[in-house]
């Protein structure tokens, strides 16, 4: 399978996460070509037709809109990999910043203006998702995934309610699992990084939120933080 | 006059070109243009609360998440007087040693050693079991691991947070920290020894830049208060902006650092030689020769990383079950915090202004590629004078690009251009 | 063959392509096995998933025949997938049409859409015991021409006289199923059953559609005379284990995937939220 | 109301001694013990504690008997196998109403093989606890299940697998019934009229009760006898599979839904009245059965609240079409 991994408005965190799975690497070896991927790999092969591109990072800039544009007609399957790529993730904080630069502009997610076969969510995204991501491909398929909130996870994991025992603005209700709960399993807040679930309730969660003695402006903000421009 | 662009680079982090310009088949000028898209990083910190502000910023880069954390929650605290309990300090060296830890794996044995055998990604080597590579990743997986422990999350870590951290690792895990520790202590200088035996570098001609680096005067540290600088005096970190001297340039979309005293070198290799001078050590390394040594100090910094892990580990097991952890940030206030740490790649500083209702006002961030950007200009013109194949021109020039492990999303995150 | 969660090995042996969204697929399961009409299994696509399908054909030669509309994940993988490739089967699931039932009537078949799939296992049982049973009426419904599934197979029974077959399609800018010989009209299937002619009491109805299909329908069968217990509907929801466990097809506090998915229009009209 | 009668005895110390190491041999031991974050968990033990005393773990049994992700087979090379054996397990000190959840966990999966080993490798002692003022667990409720059940010296048979050892530790012949020292009730699991529930499907008491539900799935996931679960395979790069059971919950959007989007129950109001059919009023062969054992567990989970007690209650006394 020939891959392109093609990175864009992001901190190159989705790419690093899959040269963290160190163990898994030979037997990815084995398993892709690597056609374009300018942080690992040397190889500056024509841009032609590849299988998978994994594309991390928003758009911002016309450069990457025409590359995008471009790597979408010559692959077969394009995955969008991170907060960045599904809703604009961080960067797009400084949406209605000046932009010191003509041309460019606020940070947009990849379905804006592509087909997007698949999405890995994330900031960052999981090793596991990543790895079964490849896993489902050899067989043809995408992976399976159960959609619900982090909580269901939190739950599964015996962790200590934050939200509710400690008052603290956990975000696990609205975002979607996937990560195991891992911030909640040291204590931390949920702040979303995985997106928001289907039928999310934000009435209730920006009560609950409230609830945790957080000025409403402070709420929307920890709301708000991976909205970015991907949710309506 | 021609004209040769490199774009994009590879294996190094981040989107740069570089220009090379030759005139009667000599090279006379180089440009390296930093190219990112710029994230406005900060400009979005901007009317946001201060506690918030390390989980934004941290996202400015992967490679170097951890330390951008750290560095940003020393400078908010302390532009809010806030002292952390010492349990949480030795947590956050634990995190910024792993991530030391990972960075220098990365560079090294997926970034630098693919050249030495001629092929283009550590996957090559990886996939015929290439014995380098692999002990480079288990190192690497040793690293993420530390920082796994220390900030819950690989990547974008969790646990520090203002005012301390939140968890201690457990007593098991830090057991099981130590034994591995020894295990790599045992096994790196053998692993160190066979990289630099294999290790082929083109020739490199002398080092340009005043080195700078910041840390400890009694010990070799990755952070502190005071900026060392080569051949003079040291000057205290919240004087780094007017030593720095950053300016925009019009071909790159990071500013470069138009001080007097440099253009300057950060790194490993200025560490090294820093601390080598103020502790009275002698020569430093040999072995690359020229930038490339840059290399050699980082598989030193690595060796040294370990046994600081095993410390800290070790410190962190004694402490009373109990101790403090955090101590919760009190009602907002105005205040001005700068804080200097070493990324992996060198010297970066955070520095915040809060205003009375705890919120930024001024922010500003000085990463190590900004820094290194005219030095890097430099190394290259002086590294590449007398070449003039087009081809060995390109190869020499993205090793010597290569060699200062830059890492270009840090660079490019600034209000203007 | 219903040997807890473990697959029976099954090779697709054929694939014939109906229209863009639905395929023909026969499997070879690695051991014989028997489906009735209205039973389901669970095909695996190892490491992409499962779904629960029912055949189309009556079980002949050990080979399991389905007719399935490329739907999701999982079934757009299998529509990836070539013949001989190594799937698996778990089931047979659910109680299925009581066959007997049908003895001695005249059978009214009403399919909207896919819900042509197990009926049609179901027309071809009847077909293959023409001593036993009456008149078969085929009522057959979908949104557009394209989309009439069988349609060379069921105009051939219908020009032998072996049933009475019934079209309509939703909405078609020009009908040009002349060629076939079979009336097809535009409007839903209920317009179909006011033209038909039946013996209420002679009658046993089978349905299988879209639930839309069964609120305006089911009812109308038995205003027209026709007994509640011998209305009969394939309920298909989502289901995961087959066996009256994972809960995703309980209606009405009944596992559909255990004493379904076929029921009789009494049965339904216990069962809260089936209809 | 007491609790019912079981084949008991009291046991001397090398009785105790002989039982406990029948107990232990060859078998990991967990049992209730509070974290450093006060939160009580079913957790490894290095041994049986001497002294008997239950608590309420944060899940329970269901951890181990249909764990997230358990595997239902492996696929390599072209082949599908079943699990690995599970794990020899005991279980101690587990309240009476982990044991009545047993029992109904035992019911519901009667046929599932995956449950069969792993139940028939697990060895369940229970012992009265300490009722907290949230929970109401109700005699008249399920017998509990489990094999043994110990108070002070005192030891109860629940099955014939707890006779058996019972038996081994103090010789034939000197068990007598003797009902199980339970907590007095502190209230009672409701008992739901089919048919109000029945004729309440348009009552806007569900859209009511359920306005501030997240659809979290906190209460289904803490619940001892919620077992809805969903499958799905877990690829590796080597091109192996392992088919997994996931716990899934009745409160996900996707939970009634079907390929094309149709959603056999829209909204959270139904989903609510789905839990609460479920946990009162029983599904398929087992209706009728309530399989709410009153650990409280989902009240206390629920970040908004909501009670199904509750809603049991504004139902008998109010609902109409
Ligand atoms: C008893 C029964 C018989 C069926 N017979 C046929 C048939 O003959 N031909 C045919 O093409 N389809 C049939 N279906 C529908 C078929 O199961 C779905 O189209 C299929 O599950 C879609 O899976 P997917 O993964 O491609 O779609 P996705 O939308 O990705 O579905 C996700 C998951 O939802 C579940 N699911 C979605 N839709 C349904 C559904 N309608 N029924 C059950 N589970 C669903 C599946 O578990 C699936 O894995 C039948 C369903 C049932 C219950
Ligand atoms: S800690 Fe957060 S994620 Fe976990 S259960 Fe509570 S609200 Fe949900
Ligand atoms: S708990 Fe929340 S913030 Fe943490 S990784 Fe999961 S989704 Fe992201
Ligand atoms: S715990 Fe509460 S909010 Fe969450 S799904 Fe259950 S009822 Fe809804």
């Amino acid at each position: 399978m020939s891959l392109a991994w093609v990175r864009y408005t992001s901190c190159s965190g989705c790419q690093l996460m899959l040269t963290n799975c160190e163990a898994q690497l030979a037997e990815l070896a084995m398993q892709v070509e690597l056609r374009e991927f300018d942080l690992i790999s040397s190889a500056c092969a024509e841009k032609g037709r590849v299988d998978l591109a994994l594309v991390e990072g928003s758009v911002s800039t016309p450069t990457e809109l025409d590359s995008l544009l471009d790597l979408r007609a010559r692959s077969r399957w394009l995955v969008a990999i991170g907060a960045c790529a599904l809703t604009g993730g961080i960067n797009a904080l400084a949406g209605g910043a000046e932009r010191p630069e003509p041309g460019t502009f606020p940070p947009q997610p990849l379905r804006r203006f592509v087909r997007v076969d698949w999405e890995i969510p994330g900031c960052p995204p999981e090793r596991s998702e990543l790895l079964s991501l490849f896993g489902a491909l050899r067989h043809g398929g995408w992976p399976a995934r159960l959609e619900c909130a982090v909580c269901m996870e939190c739950r599964i994991a015996e962790n200590r309610c934050l939200l509710m025992e400690d008052r603290l603005p956990c975000l696990g209700p609205v975002t979607r699992a996937g990560c195991r709960a891992r911030c909640p399993g040291v204590g931390v807040a949920c702040e979303g990084c995985r997106g928001e679930v289907a039928e999310a309730h934000r009435d209730e969660v920006f009560r609950l939120l409230a609830g945790c003695g957080l000025p409403s402006r402070e709420v929307r903000r920890r709301l708000g933080r991976f909205r970015g421009n991907g949710h309506d | 006059m021609t004209r040769l662009v490199m774009q994009p680079l590879r294996r190094v982090e981040g989107h740069g070109r570089v220009e090379l310009i030759l005139r009667d088949g000599q090279l006379r000028e180089v440009r390296l243009a930093l190219t990112e898209s710029p994230r406005l990083f900060e400009r979005l910190v901007v009317g946001r609360s201060a506690l918030e502000i390390p989980d934004l910023v941290c996202r400015i880069c992967a490679i170097c998440s951890a330390v951008h954390r750290l560095a940003a929650l020393e400078a908010i605290e302390r532009a809010l007087a806030v002292e952390i309990p010492p349990a949480a300090r030795l947590v956050r060296e634990l995190l910024l040693l792993g991530g030391h830890l990972q960075s220098h794996a990365l560079h090294l044995f997926c970034l630098i050693l693919p050249d030495f055998s001629g092929v283009a990604s550590v996957f090559d080597l990886v996939r015929r079991g290439d014995p380098l590579a692999v002990g480079g990743l288990e190192l690497k997986a040793f690293g993420n691991r530390v920082q796994e422990l220390a900030g819950g999350r690989v990547i974008h870590p969790v646990n520090a947070v203002p005012g301390g951290v939140v968890r201690l690792p457990s007593g098991e895990a830090l057991a099981g920290l130590r034994q591995d520790c020894d295990v790599w202590l045992e096994r790196w200088p053998r692993l160190s020894a066979d990289f630099i035996g294999t290790a082929r570098y083109p020739a490199s001609g002398t080092l340009t830049g005043t080195v700078l680096a910041v840390g400890g005067a009694e010990r070799f540290a990755l952070q502190g208060d005071t900026l060392y600088v080569g051949g003079g005096d040291p000057v205290p970190a919240g004087g780094y902006a007017e030593l720095l001297a950053e300016q925009p340039v019009p071909y790159s979309r990071a500013r470069q650092s138009a001080g007097d005293r440099g253009p300057f070198l950060v790194g490993a290799l200025a560490r090294r030689q820093l601390w080598a001078a103020r502790s009275g050590g002698g020569a430093v390394l040999e072995g690359a020769g020229g930038i490339h040594d840059n290399n050699t100090a980082q598989l030193a910094e690595i060796g040294w990383t370990l046994e600081r892990i095993a410390a800290v580990a070790a410190e962190l097991q004694a402490q009373r079950p109990g101790a403090p952890l955090q101590i919760p940030p009190g009602s907002p206030r105005a205040g001005v915090g700068t804080a200097a740490f070493e990324a992996p790649r060198g010297l970066l500083v955070h520095h915040y202004v809060v205003d009375d209702w705890g919120q930024v006002a001024v922010a500003d961030i000085a990463t190590p590629t900004a820094i290194n950007q005219r030095t890097m200009e430099r190394q290259l013109l002086a590294d590449l004078a007398g070449i003039d194949d087009e081809t060995e021109l390109r190869g020499r020039a993205a090793r010597v690009v290569r060699a200062f492990d830059p890492c270009i999303s840090c660079a490019v995150h600034v209000i203007q251009c | 063959m219903n040997a807890g969660f473990l697959p029976m090995p099954a090779r697709i042996v054929a694939i014939e392509p109906l229209d863009r969204d639905h395929r023909l697929f026969s499997l070879r399961p690695a051991q014989p096995f028997d489906l009735r009409p209205g039973q389901f299994v669970e095909i695996t696509i190892p490491g992409v998933g499962a779904f629960p399908v029912s055949a189309c054909a009556p079980v002949a030669a050990g080979l399991l025949t389905s007719c399935i509309r490329r739907a999701g994940r999982v079934t757009e993988a299998l529509f990836q997938l070539e013949s001989g490739a190594l799937l698996g089967v778990r089931g047979p699931f659910g109680n299925g049409f009581p066959v007997e039932t049908f003895y001695g009537s005249d059978p009214l078949l009403i399919a909207g859409g896919l819900g042509i799939a197990p009926l049609r296992a179901l027309l071809h049982a009847l077909l293959a015991i023409p001593e036993r049973v009456g008149r078969i009426t085929l009522l057959y419904g979908t949104r557009e021409p394209g989309a009439l599934l069988f349609r060379e197979e069921l105009a051939g029974l219908a020009a032998t006289g072996r049933i009475d077959l019934r079209l309509s399609v939703d909405f078609a800018e020009e009908l040009s199923l002349e060629e076939w010989g079979v009336a097809c009209e535009v409007g839903l299937v209920n317009d179909l059953l006011r033209a038909v002619t039946f013996d209420p009491a002679r009658t046993v109805a089978a349905l299988c559609g879209p639930p839309g299909l069964y609120r305006c329908l089911i009812e109308e069968l038995a205003r027209a005379g026709i007994p509640p217990q011998r209305i009969f509907a394939t309920l298909e929801r989502r289901m995961r284990c087959g066996i009256g466990e994972c809960c995703h097809c309980v209606t009405g506090g009944v596992f559909l995937c255990r004493e379904g998915p076929v029921f009789s229009l009494d049965r339904l009209r216990s069962m809260e939220g089936a209809i | 109301m007491p609790w019912p009668a079981f084949p008991s005895i009291a046991l001397q110390p090398d009785e105790v001694g002989r039982l406990f190491s029948a107990l232990a041999s060859g078998r990991l031991m967990f049992g209730p013990r509070p974290g450093s974050d006060g939160s009580c968990r079913l957790q490894p033990l290095p041994e049986i504690p001497a002294h008997p005393g239950a608590a309420q773990p944060f899940l329970s049994l269901k951890k181990f008997l249909v764990p997230d992700g358990d595997p239902l087979w492996a696929w390599t090379s072209e082949r599908y196998a079943g699990p690995p054996p599970p794990p020899r397990l005991t279980v101690v000190d587990l309240p009476l109403c982990d044991l009545q959840a047993l029992a109904w966990l035992d019911l519901v999966f009667a046929e599932d093989p995956p449950y069969r080993a792993r139940r028939e490798a697990l060895l369940v002692v229970g012992a009265p606890c300490q009722p907290a003022a949230d929970c109401f667990c109700d005699p008249a409720g399920l017998l509990p299940g489990g094999d043994l059940f110990r108070a002070g010296t005192r030891w109860w048979a629940l099955s014939p697998v707890g006779e058996a050892l019972l038996v081994r530790a103090a010789g034939p012949g000197n068990l007598a019934g003797e009902p199980l020292p339970g907590p007095e009730p502190g209230g009672a699991v409701p008992t739901v009229d089919p048919a109000r529930f029945a004729g309440s499907a348009g009552d806007p008491l569900w859209d009511e009760a359920a306005a501030r539900c997240l659809a979290c799935g906190a209460c289904s996931a803490v619940c001892p006898t919620c077992m809805c679960y969903e499958v799905v395979d877990d690829p590796r790069l080597d091109g192996t599979v392992t088919r997994r059971r996931v716990w899934d919950n009745c409160f996900f959007p996707e939970h009634a839904r079907v390929a094309g989007g149709h959603d056999f129950r829209p909204g959270r109001g139904r989903r609510l009245r789905f839990r609460f059919e479920h946990k009162y009023l029983g599904f398929g062969p087992w209706r009728g059965l309530s399989s709410c054992v009153g650990c409280g567990r989902c009240r206390r989970a629920c970040p908004v609240g909501i009670s199904l007690e509750e809603v049991a209650g504004r139902l008998a006394r109010g609902a109409g079409p």
